[in-house]
């Protein structure tokens, strides 16, 4: 009963996406600039038309390309946050926000609109025009003016972009409770993949207009469907393997490694190669003279090549002898008491359960997006 | 002074952008919104009534607007009355004189309209017509009051159409203007002066006035 | 190059024949500009290069003497007859003895609320204006016609709006029923000279003028040439 | 058909263009980006001289170019002639008719330009000047071709003015618009006819290909 | 001899900042929406005049409110990235580009363009106008026009706020490669704290048009000037403690606890209240079953009241006895293998050479930031 868009076209912007959003449901669309995501947001809008393709909503067909069906923006009661605002010059902060309010009687639209600025933190400058007002705040009143709609789906393109980290979590916390208030989908455009691990139910990762996978974001984080997937998740720990027989066992080689594999690696012929991920988290590092667990499975000898510390988070990129690069995180205080600096060589456990081995794909090392 | 002739003036310049300012604000806009391609050709067409000698096109219109021709023979069927000679006749003359001044004022502001407020205000729930009265009016503002300046200015001294059409009759088709015009050939140069300070007079004020109030616009530029 | 020569409107068809004339004879050309009287008055007081000046209006002629920017007082060169002037094919032109029949009859009609209008120049300035209020005031119609005027803002639109549609007819110029452009479009009658002050056209060389024009001026006083004239509806003193 | 009068408009209609756009772009920029109480008057005063009657106007003009006058003496002591009856006289004649109609289109596309693209313009390193030239004026090109199209139709047009002030001579200060008014008043409408189909066409051309080449503009609206 | 900013007026945009930003070294402004970061990159490019102040670049004056003497912006040479990209419509990309090369002859000029889109990964876009570029690929473009102008100042508003983490990991490559071939100082505004620390030699904080703190992120992190700065930085952590005596030391008596600090206590009179701050990286977990390096400092016990995985990361809430919330981030699998949930009774040590007491501070509940 949710939104399920389905979208397909050759050009001038190649669409061919699908994904589906339940309501009470946070959908996250993430991808490279460029990859269409406006595009989609805005064909749910309605102010987009592509050659094929449907978009349903609340068990009604909002838009059907084969029976040239489509109902306009202003019946679809959509609430869309704009990626540049698209805030009306000649209203005020205020009048913006009680535009889409007109059905309500004047006292009660103001009052709402000065909950809703005191929802977005901007107590008081409701009576500014937006040519007064800070990138930021301009993008603040563009979120209360679509939450502000009632809509029957919520569509932000991108809308904490331009707001200090502490205001945004403010408003991540709004919309959380909006969220629990409200049951209707909600469609969520960004380019924070913390921002959609925190907030979102489901992630549709884009690539040039191509929807490559929808998951809840752990499987997705843990199971990306292709290396492609895996880059634009900004994943590393992305390799190549072979699958051998070792004593008896099976084993992915890598490298000089023969390497335990919880899942999947039965069902594989021998010889095959194939692309595997590790996450980050199921790197652990053994450490300095003390035993650790997990240290049986897949130890590996390797170079610390970089240490970028990034407050209270350290990230630690390894090389191992054949060349490939490792990176996980550790805790900085870990980091510092196990010595870790670059040039130092560590030992580090593959958990065996991380291991995914990724579905009939392998890593070229041509495969570079052309589009951006 | 001649106080029946600007008030003829007066109620026909009046009229005039009553009329013209809405057709326009229809036609502007469609020119605005429109991509195809004999636009150029369009466009060019409504500039022309610019082009005739006002005489000459006066003279035309007298003959179109006879209860022979076409267009007079219609308008008298309706009504009953002929249209040469009448102020609804002058006034029609006025409204295709002044069309150009009224359109490409208005069609130049819709076309700076940015796109993306109109679908803003469609997905804020506006309809197109409450979307045209809430965002796109406020925001071609200035245009209109441009266009209404020129035509209102215009038909204050628009003569040689009106008086072809019109006829100069006393309180019906004598507007200042011809009123002007005829103290300057008889010599007059005294009365004629008299006149043309109150019509630049009155004109100064509407306009000032007009344009004053459209320049109250807080929210352009910070 | 060629002189320039002001000329009232009401001479449009009659000087041009006299020019080509002239031309012939003398081998001189002469360019003409026709238009309102009292602006080519107002021009040549602004020194405009206009060598003879023929006015509808003899008091033009006069003041420019007085302020100094003519040769002389002039000539009266013609006479201006008025007429009623219709539409033609409306099978109701007036009788030559009661020309302002039709004037009446208008006039009943618009008792009866019909409005066709009745045409004439502006008597605010147009010599055939002033004329026409006369021949009216003479009937006895000035009064009651008030509502069925329309003014030409010279005596040529009067004869455009004496042939539209809406206008019943109009007092204009004699000369212009009688060019060959208004013959198959109108009829008219004339209407008798004593019911209005004669209109003498008076003109005079400027201080701009040069051989040629004095030449034209001369020309045109011959008895002969006025023939030229008398053909289109002027008579001479 | 009289071609030296055609010559004589499209040469009149041309310079009055190729005056007046530089002199409102400068006028209308100044007008558009300057804010002082008094600017609503400033631009009731532009429309002003559309308020009189032509033959008002040109008579207003006859007196003060004359050369007891202080504009026609002071020009006439430039240059050694008078203004009246010359070409440099419609001429100048025409710019003042037609202020209302350049300006007005120009200065409201400049207030459309966005401030921040002459920021960024400035920030690129482009002086003042070169702003205007590379950013401005493609932006605001739309509306500097409403004004040439009307001030060029206008000026094909206008025939009160410049007959009072021109005197009608032939080759100087005889246009086209004059030519067809002396036709209309011979009643030679055939000739009128030919006259005014042929203004009507040289405009419609030249005004399809203003605006055919003002329209190609690829990157309005996506 | 770089860049030394001093603006100060009171309206109608309330400043009073001051900051310096040496040739080679990259400024990070930060601060919530609203505080005047845009302003004040506009006021160095001389785009705004502040009422008082002074902005001084390579030895040069450009702006004296003093001496009314204001270079203008064309002669301050500055690449500024402004907030809303402001990209010329009539222009196509490279054209945009372009713009500011027009000292080079054509030939050059289009190559050096091209160049610059294939740094901002737009090869192949250059022919189209910004209305059909996506939000990202303008603000690139933007971002390549104001590289190109080869600046004594590069001022970037935001610069990469609008495009996808992994083309964002490249630009801040590239700006790096920028800044070790050219020796200018660049301001960077951001509301990415973890861009600052990676990307800034120094930050400096901004409210309400006022700077607050300026220094280098891991002194900036780690020693907030006061509680104000910590809460902008989006730092937890911020207690109030007393200082007592207890076992003749000195000692910070903090709900029921004596905490041990290094430094800075034995100037504090007896009985003084003080703010004090920990740094997440100074909160040490106690292993399960297992004794763990620095477990005799301030041992505290605590209850887990929240666990928020992000990826290999795994954000902790402990909540101690007297109300207070300590968080801090471990890896993912060492939140697993401790097994931690919410509810679970914990020991954290709180490193005594972490501990840091803010000079003069108290932390106030009503210390709120009124405009926005
Ligand atoms: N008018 C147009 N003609 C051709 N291509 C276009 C047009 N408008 C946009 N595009 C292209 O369509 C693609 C998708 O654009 P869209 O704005 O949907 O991307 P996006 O995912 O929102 O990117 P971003 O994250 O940068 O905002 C882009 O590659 C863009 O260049
Ligand atoms: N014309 C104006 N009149 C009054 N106040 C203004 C005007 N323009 C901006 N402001 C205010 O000045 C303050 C600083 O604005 P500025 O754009 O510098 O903020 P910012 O730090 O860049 O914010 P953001 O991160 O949201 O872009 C804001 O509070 C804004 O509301
Ligand atoms: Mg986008
Ligand atoms: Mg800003």
């Amino acid at each position: 009963m949710g939104l399920r868009v389905a979208v397909d076209q050759t050009g001038p912007i190649p669409l061919a996406a699908e994904f589906v959003c339940q309501p009470g449901e946070l959908l996250a669309l993430v991808g490279p600039s460029g990859s269409g995501k406006t595009t989609l947001l805005r064909t749910i809008a309605g102010l987009y038309r592509p050659q094929g393709g449907r978009v349903e909503c609340a068990g009604e067909v909002w838009f059907d390309a084969e029976r040239k069906h489509s109902l306009p923006p202003q019946r679809r009661q959509v609430g869309m946050v704009f990626q540049d605002y698209a805030l009306f010059p000649h209203l005020t902060a205020a009048q913006n926000i009680q535009l889409p309010l007109r059905h309500l009687p004047q006292p009660q639209r103001s009052e709402q609109a000065e909950q809703w600025l005191a929802k977005v933190r901007l107590e008081g400058l409701g009576e500014r025009y937006p040519n007064a007002l800070s990138g930021g705040q301009r993008q603040r009143v563009a979120l209360a003016r679509a939450l502000a709609r009632d809509p029957k789906v919520l569509l932000l393109d991108e809308p904490f972009s331009a707001v200090d980290q502490v205001t945004r979590r403010r408003l991540q916390r709004e919309l959380a409770l909006l969220r629990q208030q409200i049951d209707i989908p909600i469609v969520l455009v960004t380019h924070d993949l913390e921002e959609a691990a925190a907030l979102a139910d489901q992630i549709c990762v884009l690539h040039n207009g191509a929807s490559l996978q929808q998951d809840a974001p752990e499987s997705l984080f843990k199971r990306p469907a292709s290396p492609l997937v895996a880059r634009l998740l900004d994943r590393h720990n992305l390799f190549e393997g072979v699958v051998v027989d070792a004593d008896g066992k099976r084993r992915l080689q890598w490298g000089e490694h023969y390497l335990e594999v919880a899942d999947g690696l039965d069902n594989l012929p021998l010889g095959e190669k194939v692309t595997w991920y590790l996450p980050p988290s199921d790197i652990v590092l053994h450490r300095r003279g003390r035993p650790s667990h997990g240290e049986r499975e897949n130890p590996i000898v390797a170079t610390v090549s970089e240490l970028v510390v990034l407050g209270g988070i350290t990230s630690v990129s390894l090389s191992v002898n054949h060349g490939d690069m490792l990176r996980f995180d550790i805790a900085t205080h870990a980091a510092r008491r196990n010595q870790l600096t670059s040039g130092a060589v560590v030992k580090v456990s593959l958990l065996a359960a991380g291991i995914y081995l990724l579905p009939g794909h392998r890593v070229r090392a041509d495969a570079h997006d052309k589009r951006k | 002074m001649d106080w029946s002739a600007l008030s003829v003036s007066l109620r026909l310049a009046g009229f005039t952008c009553l009329i013209l300012i809405p057709l326009s604000l229809w036609l502007g806009r469609a020119l605005a919104y429109a991509r195809f391609r004999g636009k150029g050709l369009c466009e060019a067409l409504v500039a022309l009534p610019l082009v005739l000698p006002p005489t000459v096109l006066g003279f035309y219109l007298l003959m179109s607007f006879g209860r022979d021709a076409p267009v007079g023979s219609f308008w008298a069927e309706l009504t009953g009355r002929g249209l040469n000679f009448t102020f609804t006749g002058i006034l029609l003359a006025s409204l295709i004189a002044n069309l150009p001044f009224a359109i490409q004022p208005i069609q130049r502001a819709f076309e700076h309209v940015p796109h993306n407020l109109r679908e803003a205000a469609w997905c804020s729930g506006l309809s197109p017509w409450q979307t045209l009265l809430r965002i796109e009016l406020p925001l071609v503002w200035p245009g209109i009051m441009s266009a209404a300046a020129l035509t209102f200015a215009h038909t204050l001294g628009e003569f040689g159409v009106i008086l072809m059409v019109g006829g100069a009759i006393d309180g019906e088709t004598r507007t200042l203007a011809i009123a002007i015009y005829d103290r300057v050939q008889a010599f007059d140069e005294q009365g004629a002066a008299q006149m043309s300070a109150l019509l630049l007079l009155v004109s100064f004020i509407t306009l000032g006035l007009v344009y004053g109030l459209a320049g109250r616009r807080r929210w352009v530029r910070g | 190059g060629a002189p320039i020569v002001a000329a009232a409107s009401d001479l449009q068809f009659a000087l041009p024949e006299a020019a080509e004339r002239f031309e012939q004879e003398t081998g001189h050309a002469l360019r003409l500009n026709f238009g309102s009287s009292g602006n080519f008055r107002r021009q040549i007081a602004q020194g405009a290069p206009f060598e003879l000046y023929l006015s509808a209006d003899e008091r033009y002629v006069q003041a420019l003497y007085e302020q100094g920017y003519t040769k002389d007082k002039g000539v009266i060169y013609a006479i201006g007859r008025l007429v009623w002037l219709q539409r033609a094919g409306r099978d109701d032109l007036p009788g030559e003895d009661v020309p302002l029949a039709a004037v009446q009859s208008a006039l009943e009609a618009h008792a009866s609320g019909a409005s066709e209008r009745i045409a004439l120049a502006n008597p605010e300035h147009a010599p055939y204006g002033v004329a026409a209020q006369q021949v009216l005031e003479h009937a006895g119609l000035w009064e009651q016609t008030e509502p069925l005027r329309v003014f030409g803002e010279n005596v040529s639109q009067a004869a455009q709006f004496a042939l539209s549609d809406d206008a019943r007819g109009g007092l204009v110029a004699y000369s212009l029923a009688l060019a060959p452009a208004l013959n198959a479009r109108s009829e008219y009658v004339l209407i008798p000279e004593a019911w209005h002050s004669p209109l003498r056209q008076r003109m005079v060389l400027t201080n701009q003028a040069g051989e040629v024009a004095s030449a034209f001026y001369q020309w045109l006083q011959e008895d002969e040439r006025q023939a030229i004239l008398r053909t289109y509806g002027f008579s001479v003193e």
